[in-house]
């Protein structure tokens, strides 16, 4: 569900009542993977399946090179996906490369937001240079000679790629005003995480800029597959429970089993990341076909969108 | 937390309501002294710590360079530098917040070493991330948490370096947060820490100030302090701000090249302030070095405690405004300036400290007559880098290293 | 020169004239502070070397162990242990005779950084003795000493040890006595050092017995030092000496054991005071550890900076009057005091100074209500014997040393 | 020269004018061994042969283990005798086993002299037990036990033993009051050192207690032969010539022409010892017989010899 006042003008491909219309079945399967792991070809693979595996909207990983808010599973994806060479507008072309039919959010830490498009210097053999071209906009080419940075050209350009919203972990709502009135501007979403610390005037802060959905942390800590699911999954369900966004709750699924239970708890979806970078790496370490994982993968989502079903029942 | 266009709160939610927590308690018991914590903060510096540490005339650098160049002696505080004024500073406050447990990251290991005396000094519990390739450039510091009954966690991912522990100690604060408090060793992250850890290491200035005063019956004309995050700066430089005939200079590592290699992500140097560019990295907006993508660069110095991509947002707002005066002195003048201050003072600095006397040196005639340089710290802690990095080099004032060949042992 | 029946003037006749002179010079410079001399020395010990150093309470000891514990912080000098006090102060003294240069030995390699430190903040040139097996075992503190400039000569002769080098420098000192200044590192040797040296000293006792009634209210019912040669005890105890409620309490390395064995002239201790007999080495009448002949031990400490086989005459002296009591703790209890001081305290001590802890440990219900100890080094030196010796034993408050399976490096 | 005081008395077989009588003719030739390098036997042999070689005097060192006023060579042969297992006792025996015709002079540090018979609990086997034996002296023995050293017992031994006089490089004037007591208990000369620094006072103190001969110490430093003759040897010279006791020249004579400018200078005698340690160690180092060494020991003394002599022509 997006903010009342976002528009959706500026000529872009984002559909910003997607990401609502993901929740508005069955509860919501979400994966997440880091894009370009192990390589780009290998990760449009493993992307698309998970779409056939019965992702309702995937999570994009831009990767950033101090990712701060992941455990070490996450982590070593976004190595990889870095030493591949992953950069920017590398993962907007994956974007557009893509071949599915679900609403695609990108999830990357603030930085590579804020730098985008401020340079005015980039290396044409990665194809930084496309933006700097299609935007034609002298201004902003000015002001980023200038040193101004901004979120703006980069969910402009995100909106272009055919992104529904963006997740930035290190983006409290305290900091997020100029990328909310970008997303706004382009019609894209801007999910916040609730954490299980959420409480009192934080929660009415992020209620009033969260669109598409809410991110809600299971439980303390990074990111990563866990066995148990926090009992705090449960408090802090109800606390967001009279929000009008979706509630899809991450850290720590693993299983169909732990899906269904959360499921069960009250969200409205489910956030799997770790469990599914765990099979890209275990792919790379053995050595496996992509064909191979991609299908370990598509296993995997089914497993968990059956969970996540089971848990509605 | 703002200072100019820096500073802010880029972190996980999980850990805002926690520096909302930080930010009320630094406003109770440090900027309002509720329950008497100053009174104990400076009880515990002086006796535990050492302070106040001396303003000291350098006698021959004085004679040699034309000015009267003055020594801040932060090398005497207990643990070798600077770094205690702040960790201790900040493990009392977590226990006056009813905190059960500290950690802290650390690079070339002062600020795990000063976080561990402090811990152990108040019997906190505490843990030090420690990148696994710093470990072994690094052991008698590592050895020294030990010792102090800290548990040293390896950082096995990226470089292994301090960019790597400070994440993973942001990770550890994300799961542990309601009875664990972070101690940040420099005037960064995201706020109240760049504004608290100037606050705690502003003893610095607020006794420099004073006995400059006392010694000389004047304000210095420029005050000089080697810069890495920042602590050491900022803490040089607080009392003196208001001074506007008082040039302060912030001096970070020029490294082997000011130049960037994008391609491999790395800048030989941790010249922020110079040359770094404006971004978002560990909590805070401010100064970096990064590619044009953002990524943060791996940066390169000699001093491996000067060895940051980033810088505190309010130092770069200083140098942005001009109050401050960034400057940078690369490797060689740095160990030229070691070896310098070693055989004419008495006094082995930390290689850090000797970036400032490295542009004391190379500024000597335009610095005015009354310089206050802080020695940050003591250089035992580089002894191994310094007969490696000499060797390498031409470095007209080092001593004979023969008997040295085979390292320190 | 005499301390009952110990002191006098051992040496050479080549060097009488020389301890004639130093014997006036001390007279009129230190005694009676002909030139200012005393003003200048405090001084440059104040902004040099970082005095005062404090008196703090030990909050978790004096729990421990149920009495007020108070440690005299002399690690916090600069350089890292007391012995710059009497180094600044010789050096010093040297300058006013008109020398220009200074010679002096060292063990651990603690006297000789002291006095490199202060022969460059003098700008002094300064040849050290060390013995080479020492050399190799203190590889840390023989960088430091040509760090500063100073020339360190390594001594092959005997085992290589202090011993030897004390003897090489006397040698050098009889070849060059008219230009040179032997600045001797403890209240040992011929008088009017073992006399100048305490004087050098005593600033410590000085200042504890002011601080201990500032932050009291009254004198303590001991203090503890622990002695090698005697000049940190010696300093430690001046002040107190006429105060005779106050138990004085010397702590000698027990080593392995207090036995010896003649056959290979090894004393696995250097509990002189306690064990010795009454001999002449080094310039002075005094207690010895020496075999039935008259030849001189090798003794041992697991602390390089005690393993010395004579003593002060005045502590000799004093020990023999019952004014100071004589004692020793053991290697195991020394490590143990070490490890128990860093995790309670957060301060890292010599290993010298952990044998003065390690006796307040055994006799913390006889002491009284209220002790000072003096720390009169800092641990950094010793890391990597405390790696060693720890893994060797049984100490149940050690940290886990898996990290450091490989040593340091 | 023995002082006016000296009696001889109490049974010892030391003859208190041996010394003096000894420079009375010709310019002396004093040598210095140290005792028991590098074994009993071969110290034996080399002894005797400076004897034959025209020896004087003899200083026999007693070696200590802290020989501070010795050079590096000297400190060798001091070492190697050490390890030999020389002891005080052995030294004694030692003395009396040799066959020579001159004085002996006990060169050794004052501990050694301080301690023996101290101690009550001597080891048999070197023959420690024959002093207190031959004491028989029921109030020194009790005052060994108790533990007050002193020279007393060294020098009734050393006087017993047949030796002539002491130097003590380390005992200055100021502390030798007891062992000048003993000596002239004993009836046995005490040489003093005068060093190129001795002045005034001092020189006034040290020619009330000398006996014997004075011991001129040609210029600074340690023990150790050199090439050059210090000018400070006249002047050395000059300080003491109008001393009642025959003036010896030491500290770095190494051979016959050197031998030959210093009596030209104006000494009585002349003590050379590290030159001759030299001999000695370059034996060691080449394994050569006793024999061939001793004989060597024999020629350099007579060059040495007939150095002094030529400097008198």
């Amino acid at each position: 569900m997006s903010r009342p006042d976002a528009t959706g003008a500026v000529g872009t491909v984002a559909n910003d009542e997607a990401l609502a219309a993901a929740f508005a079945g069955e509860p919501a399967f979400v994966p997440y993977l880091a894009v370009g792991d192990p390589d780009y070809e290998s990760s449009l693979a493993y992307v698309e399946a998970l779409a056939r595996g019965g992702a309702d909207v995937i999570e994009l990983g831009l990767p950033f090179s101090e990712p701060i808010a992941e455990g070490p599973t996450i982590q070593g994806a976004i190595v990889r996906a870095l030493e591949a060479g992953m950069t920017p507008e590398r993962f907007f072309a994956f974007v557009e490369d893509l071949d599915v039919d679900v609403p695609l959010v990108c999830m990357t830490y603030y930085n590579l937001i804020y730098q985008y498009g401020r340079h005015s210097a980039p290396d044409g053999e990665d194809g930084d240079t496309e933006y700097e071209a299609a935007a034609g906009d002298e201004d902003a080419e000015y002001e980023a000679a200038a040193g101004e940075g901004g979120p703006r050209a980069f969910v402009e350009r995100a909106a272009e790629a055919g992104l529904s919203g963006f997740v930035v972990p290190d983006l409290p709502a305290e900091e997020a005003g100029p990328l909310r009135e970008a997303c706004d501007e382009f019609g894209l979403d801007l999910i916040f995480i609730v954490a299980p610390t959420t409480r009192g005037e934080r929660l009415d802060r992020m209620r009033e800029l969260v669109s598409g959905y809410v991110y809600v942390q299971a439980r303390l800590g990074t990111t990563g597959a866990r066995t148990d699911v926090s009992d705090r999954t449960e408090e802090s369900l109800a606390r967001v429970a009279d929000w009008e966004v979706p509630k899809a709750v991450g850290f720590g699924i693993a299983d169909g089993e732990q899906a269904e239970r959360i499921v069960a708890a009250g969200a409205d979806g489910i956030i799997v990341g770790s469990a599914l970078v765990d099979i890209v790496a275990e792919g790379v370490e053995n050595g496996d076909d992509a064909d191979v994982v991609a299908d370990r993968i598509e296993a995997k989502a089914r497993e968990l969108k059956a969970g996540a079903r089971r848990g509605r029942e | 937390g703002r200072f100019g266009r820096y500073g802010g709160q880029y972190v996980p939610e999980a850990l805002m309501p926690a520096l909302e927590e930080l930010e009320d308690a630094y406003g109770r018991y440090v900027l309002e002294n509720e329950d008497g914590f100053l009174e104990e903060f400076h009880r515990r510096l002086d006796d535990f710590g050492g302070r106040p540490t001396p303003l000291q005339r350098a006698d021959r650098l004085s004679e040699r360079y034309d000015t009267e160049v003055y020594l801040k002696r932060e090398d005497l505080l207990h643990g070798g530098a600077h770094k205690l004024n702040n960790a201790l500073g900040q493990v009392l406050l977590a226990k006056y917040m009813g905190k059960d447990r500290i950690i802290a990251e650390t690079g070339a290991g002062q600020h795990g070493t000063a976080t561990a005396m402090a811990a152990a000094h108040l019997g906190m519990p505490c843990t030090i991330y420690m990148g696994e390739r710093d470990i072994n450039r690094q052991r008698p510091n590592v050895f020294r948490m030990k010792i102090n009954g800290a548990e040293v966690q390896p950082v096995t991912t990226g470089r292994g370096t301090l960019k790597e522990a400070i994440s993973e100690t942001m990770r550890d604060w994300a799961a542990t947060v309601e009875d664990t408090h972070y101690v940040i060793g420099s005037v960064v992250g995201p706020h109240p820490f760049p504004s608290m850890v100037r606050e705690f290491q502003a003893v610095i200035s607020r006794e420099a100030r004073a006995q400059v005063q006392e010694k000389t019956g004047r304000l210095p004309d420029a005050v000089l302090a080697c810069a890495g995050g920042g602590s050491n700066t900022m803490g040089s430089f607080e009392a003196f701000i208001g001074d506007d005939d008082v040039d302060l200079y912030a001096v970070e590592a020029g490294g082997s090249s000011l130049s960037v290699d994008e391609e491999a992500g790395v800048a030989p140097n941790s010249a922020t302030l110079s040359t770094g560019g404006e971004g978002v990295l560990h909590g805070a907006r401010t100064k970096l070095l990064q590619d044009h993508h953002g990524q943060i660069m791996e940066s390169h110095s000699v001093s491996a405690g000067l060895d940051y991509a980033g810088v505190g947002p309010e130092l770069a707002a200083l140098a942005d405004e001009g109050r401050v005066t960034a400057a940078n002195v690369d490797d060689d003048a740095a160990l030229e300036a070691f070896h310098r201050l070693s055989t004419d003072e008495g006094i082995i600095p930390a290689l850090e400290t000797a970036h400032a006397f490295g542009y004391l040196k190379q500024r000597q005639d335009e610095l005015g007559d009354l310089v206050v340089v802080t020695v940050s710290g003591r250089g035992d802690k580089d002894l191994e880098t310094v007969i490696e990095e000499t060797e390498k080099r031409e470095i007209g004032n080092a001593p004979d290293m023969s008997l040295f060949s085979g390292g320190l042992r």
